[in-house]
């Protein structure tokens, strides 16, 4: 197919001639051009269809304003549903497809809807699909939703990636017309350090798409030629393909840069986009204005565009959507793309000017005082109906219309800091208010400046005054010569019609929605943009919301500003949503911890699990073992008979030096650690100020002043926080000093009759491990294998006469090896993370499961711990009644009478005999699993009045999983309750 | 946000963790008669202004430092920042 | 005016001319039985189920704005009765029943729909409790079902399993919990409320309480004063502010939370589904786009607005569950005042000052609550007793040590 | 001597090294660690014995003063890390404990971290892609401390176009392709 409405000159390359595919048709086009302008060079006007009633649909701008021609982009796993054809850039071998339409865009079956429009009225949906109540699920919705929706997505993973920056500036200037490249002039030439970002690929903003004269030459050609003088400046960035998406706190931009949508694929290792957060200390606001609508009936066809649009096809891109053009207008901006059409030689069938005093022209016929009533052409325009000022009508064919409603200043991020725009009445637009975000100022149309002279200078003046608040002596170039012409406007909205005129052509809300939705109360702002949908379609309202608004001023007969404004809010155009993700999926979502025998676990074949961000063994297979409670019993049973090793390197490690050491510890845990002699180990318990158990772990003075705390896995950054906390903000005089130590040092527990045989074959001589010189809750500095310094603790998790063991990490791997070589002896086995859960089971031992913050010292049946004799964090607000009450619940064991039958946690206790009800409900289980020492299964759970009922039978239930059974309750202490195996 | 720490200057807010209003510091004395009242207050009554607020937040990928900013929470406007441990010791907390 | 089918048709055969106001606009009158302090959901709620339910005359809403435009104007529409605690559960299940049966009784589609909530859990200890808290809404009348990773991948199957950082072990699924559509639920309200009698003054902040004696005699507003027997604030985000009037410092923080909307899109989300390793819940409106949230952004703000970080943080949850919606577009975003109490459960009680109530600190989970909380609210208006379903949402929790803190979080807002 | 053989943080016998265009990323485990924390009241005293090993001040607020043997980067209020040559200096945190006596808590540090160097021309422009720093405007002799993809690290500039990154030891992996991948990216 010919580009058969291909013009000349533009600022494509025609040296470059790209096939691509729209649909099952291929086309040519030129690098340089968008989507929308090489199909529109091919003769293609239709390009979508809207999204109720699926009428066809062309571009209305060229921009990323676009509520019409989107499509899919791309095929397979890089789809890109609802993207506008009119900013994508083209490549070669493209691929797009229309979408929303059924079989085929030319014929939509959906199409029907239009025909029952009527029915399809505002909110109608709020009115029916009532009866009977059942049918909304199983009837309505279904084909509701299935008719919704715009662009599908692949349904596969996205195969590129995103990146996130950071970057930081003096002045960020967002947009590159002719205000921001005179800004970024006057700022770069003055030595601040600038950012200039622009949305599009070819940086100059309307300068690109006009043909008056900038400084004697194009504005095209000045807009080149200045931005080479920018990249050239060390301290100025110029980022094209650079949309600012968001104004937040404090000077901050999100800005997303599209690095590889121009191309297929992105080459290998670059990512897709990269979100940049731009810390700037000022920003100038240069985002240019919106031409906007005139609505009147049947506005929508496919050839009916914004006036300044054609002018960017005819100038930019040398394409015009027709070759005989009619324009219609209520300002002289219509007129310019008459102008321009004319020079490249394209019909300009008539301009229909609203306004009494429209200028006249020898190159083309002008109806004053007209307005355009109705229109033709299903899949495009063929022909206007205008409404002659004498009255009578007069018929023109023609294959596109140019709109022009007067200029909308593009205002958006100045409102994302809550800021709203004030009417302008020469402008007949709302302009920027007073209340901007900090930092920012506004230059250029964006501020109600249009003229491309008022613009330059307004982008200059904007950075000298920034320049001069920040203290940079501004060293202002000359600016160029060019066209100053003063807007001329007469408001003119909208061409009363009974009959359907479009005011949201993507969402398909007309002017008739507008005056239904008066009509029927929804009249403040909001409750119009909610109730009818206007403006809340991908184009986010920028050219549909001020006509709504005067529409809706005209029916409720107020002034447009006191009908108000709606807010526009981040992104300023639709963002990718992998963008903000960055690098952060799949695997690496979150940071991954591995602890220092890892590479040995793995060679063992361990399977690992997730706790907190670490990976930590779960359990070590044997050959032969196919279920992992075998592999699970034989380590707990091999442990308790002989020894076994854990690494516990992932609990918490905080090093607590100074003299008030012991004080400071005093005042975070519970229970007393003042007098703690140095060379033992405590454990300890840690409230939150509401009296609530917030951690548990243990305390090991090395020195007088000297300790090494230990927190759980999980809650290891919140305690340090914490302890922090107290430090700096509660006792700031106390003479004590923290850091973390958890990664510093590699820890394994050595549990079981034979660890102290064990350790004893690595430890130096003159390290004693006999009972009486370190006994149970012992500590000490010691070396081993010959020298290498090492922390020694007798501690025990499992129950058993057990140690823990920690060196530099480095040498964690070499220590794990030399445990396990000299341990073969006595048949010595690594345990993982269920068979420690085994054992601390058995014991009676509490973790995260019991701790889940809501439990109590007393509900632990460590009530008596918590000292009167003195202040501690959360000591007096555990006091309060309902924290205290006789019938707490208190932890106990359960064991199923049936031995048999599992105890699953999460299941809930009941009095025997007692109906399954909620108010019946007596406790629930906590942690449970088989424990091979006493052969069946057995659970810790809470229990009301729990202490007092050892030996009842009480009824288990979980309806959610099946469970009905009877469990007896027993102390916590299933295994060696006396505790004489860890005092061996 | 960007708050402006007093020996670093200004760091991005996504370093800190917040925690509350700055009265948290004002820690009763667990030996006052009415000790129990006044810890309740103390841990659960909040003005809560749409305005200026004193508030903790917590340098934890930065320096460590507690920090008492005092924000405009309608504005979000930061006027002022302390060191935490400066702002206690002058309300008199000791050991 | 009854709306119906047909009554969409006979309109749309005529032009649409017969449709009426869906509220009255009224001026104040100088003194009602009842004033209800903030036109949002649950102010609308409890006017109506007051005129409805305990046949009560003479009640204004006062709205500062335009009803409808906090949290219930903006939220990420879930509907569910999920929780664990049995100061909770049964006010929640209670609310999700008078949701089931919500558009008949309002004569109003709010599109309430039942498409099911999945909780997905991804550690043993994260199943353990989700089989306890399932076992506690079974228990309480609700429904809950426990998934497996397959059960879950038939409903979602391009949830992320493969390359997980955090393994799908499967999930907590309340069939009956859904969404509906947010402002409807303002709006039918407003209108049911509207042809009971009530009342609703757009554009009329109230600005003091008159008080004497300990009791309450009316509310100044900027539309002048206005006379109540009783007076029930429901102002959410402004509770502190609001009952400052009245001398009272409150367990609340007010923080600002996020929600988000995405281009519109070929139905892909049946249901809503919650990510367990964060905090992220996901569905799809019927207009196709999908509709998201995450974690307040965790500092007091009244501003209305999050930042950056927070957003960043709620995508990359999107795509740690959702890989394929890399390509998706992030189409707008709000953000909200949210009313943080020091437990993260709600207040409905009376306070010191004899004809004042108070209902607030609902943090970000008002509008599921939406029937329910008005329907509390509007009995201990009328009968000054707590309904049967809403006895633990008592101002005086904190003294008592009765807290109700379903994430296990303490007394710390923006944990909850 | 003791005989257990040491592991780098990426878990090899050697260091690893990456190179992406002209930028070499180098894992370096031949620093020895430890903090050093003022005691209350020991401000002065803890800062001046600092000096004295340092030949110099005591590095202030964000600097990283470099000297042979040790060197040392401000931490916190009165709190700083002090490094030195692993081969000579394993028992750093016994010899500081040694020369600060009680005007100062030390910790060993060493194998809390692992240490990164990145060399070469582009390393401002990865930077970017890693931590929000204002790294143009970041002077040799500086450190701070930042975050990169949610790890806690510290960014030291040695170089104009060297900078040394350490971040936690049992994260060592996640670090290191968190780098290289802004490495492929920006150069």
């Amino acid at each position: 197919m010919s580009q058969k409405n291909r013009l000349d000159g533009g600022l494509i390359d025609r040296s470059e001639t790209w096939s691509f595919r729209f649909d099952s048709q291929y086309y040519k086009g030129h690098k340089g051009d968008t989507l929308a302008s090489a199909l529109l060079a091919n003769g293609v006007r239709l390009m979508g269809r809207s999204f109720k009633y699926h009428r066809p649909r062309g571009p209305m701008t060229a921009g990323s304003e676009e509520p019409n021609a989107i499509v899919e982009l791309r095929e397979g796993a890089r789809k890109e549903p609802n993207t506008r054809a009119t900013t994508i850039e083209l490549y070669d071998g493209l691929r797009a497809n229309s979408q929303n339409r059924w079989p085929s865009l030319a014929f939509d079956a959906m199409e029907v809807n239009d025909l029952l429009s009527n029915f399809f009225a505002a909110g109608f949906y709020y009115k029916t699909f009532m009866w009977p109540a059942a049918f909304w699920e199983k009837v309505y919705e279904p084909i509701i939703r299935r008719a919704a929706g715009l662009g599908s997505l692949s349904l596969q993973d996205d195969p590129d990636g995103y990146d996130k920056g950071f970057l930081h500036c003096d002045l960020l200037i967002i947009g590159g017309g002719p205000a921001g490249l005179a800004a970024a002039l006057t700022a770069g030439e003055s030595g601040a350090r600038v950012i200039l970002c622009d949305e599009d690929f070819l940086i100059g903003g309307r300068l690109n798409l006009e043909t008056y004269e900038v400084g004697g030459m194009t504005g095209a050609a000045w807009a080149a030629g200045t931005v080479a003088r920018l990249q050239a400046m060390p301290n100025v960035r110029v980022m094209p393909r650079t949309t600012v998406i968001g104004a937040f706190d404090h000077g901050i931009y999100g800005a997303v840069e599209r690095v590889s949508d121009h191309l297929a694929v992105p080459e290998d290792g670059k990512p897709r986009q990269i979100l940049w957060r731009i810390t700037s200390k000022r920003a100038l606001l240069c985002a240019g204005a919106t031409e906007r609508p005139i609505v009147f009936e049947n506005n929508d066809r496919p050839g009916i565009m914004q006036t300044s649009a054609i002018r960017a096809y005819t100038n930019r891109w040398a394409t015009t959507p027709a070759q005989q053009v009619a324009i219609f207008t209520n300002n002289d901006d219509g007129h310019r793309t008459a102008s321009d059409l004319v020079a490249k030689g394209v019909e300009v069938v008539s301009v229909i000017d609203t306004r009494a005093d429209a200028p006249t022209s020898s190159d083309y016929d002008v109806i004053a005082r007209g307005v355009i009533d109705q229109t033709w052409g299903r899949l495009g325009l063929s022909q206007i109906e205008v409404k002659m000022p004498k009255g009578g009508i007069r018929r023109i064919k023609c294959g596109a219309l140019g709109v022009s409603g007067g200029w909308n200043p593009n205002v958006h991020l100045t409102c994302h800091q809550g800021g709203r725009p004030v009417w302008n009445e020469a402008l007949a637009a709302f302009v920027p208010s007073g209340t901007l975000p900090p930092g920012m100022t506004v230059a250029g149309a964006a501020n109600g400046v249009f003229s491309t002279h008022g613009a330059l200078q307004s982008g200059a003046d904007g950075a000298k005054a920034i320049l001069a608040d920040l203290g940079i002596k501004a060293s202002a170039p000359a600016l160029p010569e060019a066209e100053d012409t003063p807007v001329r406007i007469t408001p003119f909205w909208h061409v009363k019609t009974a009959k359907r005129a479009w005011v949201d052509q993507q969402n398909d809300v007309t002017a008739k929605d507008i005056k239904l939705a008066h009509q029927e109360n929804y009249v403040s702002v909001e409750h119009l943009k909610r109730y009818t949908t206007l403006g809340m379609a991908t184009d986010q309202g920028k050219t549909s919301n001020i006509a709504g608004l005067a529409i809706m001023a005209e029916v409720a007969g107020k002034a447009i500003p006191d009908v108000g404004t709606t807010m526009f809010r981040p992104p300023y155009t639709p963002t990718a949503m992998g963008v903000f993700a960055g690098r952060a999926w799949g695997m690496e979502v979150r940071p991954t911890r591995l602890t220092p025998s890892h590479k040995w676990a793995e060679e063992q074949g361990a399977v690992f699990t997730e706790a907190g961000l670490w990976l930590r063994a779960q359990w070590y297979p044997k050959p032969g073992e196919t279920h992992w409670r075998q592999s699970c019993d034989r380590e707990v049973m091999q442990t308790r008979k002989s020894v076994g090793i854990c690494d516990v390197t992932s609990l918490g490690k905080i090093d607590v030096q100074g003299a008030d050491a012991a004080a400071f510890l005093n005042k975070v845990y519970c229970n007393g650690m003042a007098k703690l002699p140095v060379g033992k180990v405590r454990y300890g318990l840690m409230l939150r100020e509401d009296g609530i158990v917030m951690d548990d772990g243990t305390a090991a003075r090395l020195a007088e002043d000297h300790f090494v705390v230990t927190t759980t896995t999980a809650k290891a950054v919140q305690v340090y926080r914490h302890l922090e906390f107290v430090r700096q903000c509660l006792c700031p005089r106390m003479d004590v000093q923290l850091i973390s130590t958890t990664d510093a040092w590699a820890q394994f527990s050595v549990a079981g009759p034979n660890s102290r045989k064990l350790l004893e074959k690595i430890v130096d001589d003159g390290v004693d491990l006999s009972n009486d010189a370190f006994p149970f809750m012992a500590c000490a500095e010691i070396t081993i294998c010959g020298g290498l310094r090492a922390r020694l603790f007798r501690i025990s998790f499992s129950g058993e006469l057990a140690y823990e063991i920690a060196v530099p990490t480095r040498y964690g791997d070499a220590l794990v090896r030399r445990l396990m070589q000299a341990g073969e002896e006595f048949d010595v086995v690594p345990y993982g993370l269920e068979a420690l859960n085994v054992m601390r089971i058995e014991k009676g031992h509490v973790t995260g499961n019991e701790l889940n913050g809501t439990t109590t010292a007393l509900n632990l049946g460590m009530g008596r711990m918590v000292s009167k004799a003195k202040d501690s964090i959360g000591s007096k607000l555990s006091e309060r009644p309902g924290l205290t009450e006789p019938d707490a619940l208190k932890l106990v064991g359960l064991k199923p009478v049936n031995p048999d039958h599992k105890v699953p946690a999460g299941a809930h206790l009941m009095t025997k005999g007692d109906k399954v009800t909620a108010s019946n409900d007596q406790g629930y289980v906590t942690s449970a699993c088989y424990s091979p020492n006493l052969g069946c299964h057995i659970a810790l759970g809470f229990l009301k009045s729990g202490d007092t009922r050892i030996g009842e039978t009480i009824r288990l239930v979980s309806p959610l999983t099946g469970v009905d059974h009877e469990v007896e309750v027993v102390s916590p202490h299933f295994f060696d309750p006396e505790g004489e195996r860890l005092r061996a | 946000m960007i708050i402006n720490h007093p020996l670093l200057g200004p760091r991005d807010s996504s370093e800190f963790v917040y925690l509350g209003d700055a009265c948290l510091i004002n820690r009763p004395d667990w030996q006052a008669d009415d000790a129990l009242d006044q810890f309740i207050e103390y841990g659960h009554t909040r003005d809560n202004p749409a305005g200026l607020h004193r508030e903790l937040w917590y340098h934890e990928q930065g320096d460590r430092s507690w920090l008492v900013v005092t924000r405009n929470t309608v504005t979000h406007e930061i006027t002022q920042v302390e060191l935490a441990r400066d702002v206690a010791r002058a309300e008199g907390r000791s050991k | 005016m009854r709306y119906s089918g047909f009554r969409v048709i006979k309109e749309a055969l005529t032009g649409h001319r017969g449709w009426g106001p869906a509220w009255r606009d009224p001026d104040p009158k100088p003194d009602y039985d009842y004033v209800i302090i903030g036109g949002g959901g649950h102010g609308l709620a409890t006017a109506y189920y007051l005129a409805k339910e305990y046949k009560q005359a003479r009640i204004a809403v006062l709205e500062k704005s335009w009803i409808g435009g906090g949290n219930v104007g903006r939220n990420t529409t879930i509907v569910r009765s999920n929780y664990l605690l049995d100061g909770n559960e049964p006010f929640y299940e209670f609310s999700l029943k008078l949701w089931e049966g919500l558009e008949q009784d309002l004569n109003y589609n709010a599109m309430m729909s039942q498409r099911g909530i999945i909780n997905l859990m991804h550690s043993d200890a994260q199943r353990d409790a989700y089989i306890r808290r399932g076992n506690a809404m079974i228990l309480n009348g609700a429904d809950a079902q426990l998934l497996d990773q397959k059960q879950v991948l038939e409903k979602y199957p391009f949830l992320n399993v493969k390359n997980a950082r955090f393994p799908v072990m499967g999930g907590l699924l309340q069939a009956r919990a859904g969404t509906a559509r947010h402002d409807a639920v303002a709006w039918g309200y407003a209108r049911a409320a509207d042809q009971r009698g009530v009342d609703i003054i757009q554009n009329c902040e109230v600005t003091g309480f008159r008080i004497e004696g300990g009791k309450i005699l009316g509310v100044e507003t900027s539309r002048g004063y206005i006379g109540a027997k009783k007076v029930g604030a429901c102002v959410a985000g402004s509770s502190s502010k609001v009952m400052a009037y009245a001398g009272m410092r409150l367990p609340i923080e007010s923080h600002v939370l996020q929600a988000f909307v995405s281009e519109g899109l070929k139905p892909v989300l049946p249901g809503v589904i919650t990510f367990g390793a964060g905090h992220f819940y996901c569905s799809q409106s019927d207009k196709g786009g999908l509709v998201f949230g995450g974690n307040i952004d965790g500092y007091n703000s009244y501003a209305q607005r999050g930042n950056l970080p927070m957003v960043e943080d709620v995508m990359e949850e999107a795509i740690a569950m959702f890989p394929m919606l890399g390509r998706a577009r992030l189409l707008r975003s709000w953000g909200g005042i949210m009313d943080m109490s020091m437990d993260g459960t709600p207040i409905i009680d009376k306070t010191h000052i004899d004809g004042l109530y108070f209902n607030g600190g609902w943090c970000y989970g008002g509008f599921k609550a939406t029937p329910a909380s008005g329907f509390v609210y509007a009995h201990l208006l009328a009968t000054d007793t707590p309904h049967h379903t809403a006895t633990a949402f008592r101002l005086d929790r904190f003294h008592t040590g009765h807290m109700v803190d379903e994430k296990g979080m303490g007394n710390q807002p923006n944990l909850h | 001597m003791h005989d257990l053989a040491p592991l780098c943080a990426l878990g090899g016998a050697e260091p690893h090294t990456d190179q992406v265009a002209g930028v070499t990323l180098t894992e370096n485990p031949g620093h020895g660690l430890a903090s050093v924390a003022a005691r209350l009241g020991q401000e002065t005293a803890c800062a001046d014995h600092l000096g004295t090993l340092l030949g110099s001040d005591a590095p202030g607020v964000g600097a990283w003063v470099r000297s042979d043997p040790m060197s040392a980067f401000w931490m916190g209020p009165d709190q700083w890390m002090v490094s030195a040559p692993f081969a000579t200096h394993e028992d750093l945190a016994a010899q500081l404990i040694q020369r600060f006596g009680t005007s100062a808590s030390i910790t060993e540090q060493t194998d809390a971290w692992v240490w990164f160097d990145m060399q070469g021309d582009g390393v401002e422009q990865v930077m970017q892609l890693c931590a929000n720093i204002d790294i143009e405007k970041m002077p040799v002799g500086a450190a701070a401390r930042s975050v990169i993809h949610y790890m806690g690290v510290y960014v030291l500039r040695s170089a104009p176009d060297a900078l040394s990154i350490l971040g936690g030891r049992s994260s060592a992996g996640s670090l290191h392709h968190a780098l290289l991948t802004a490495m492929k990216s920006a150069l």
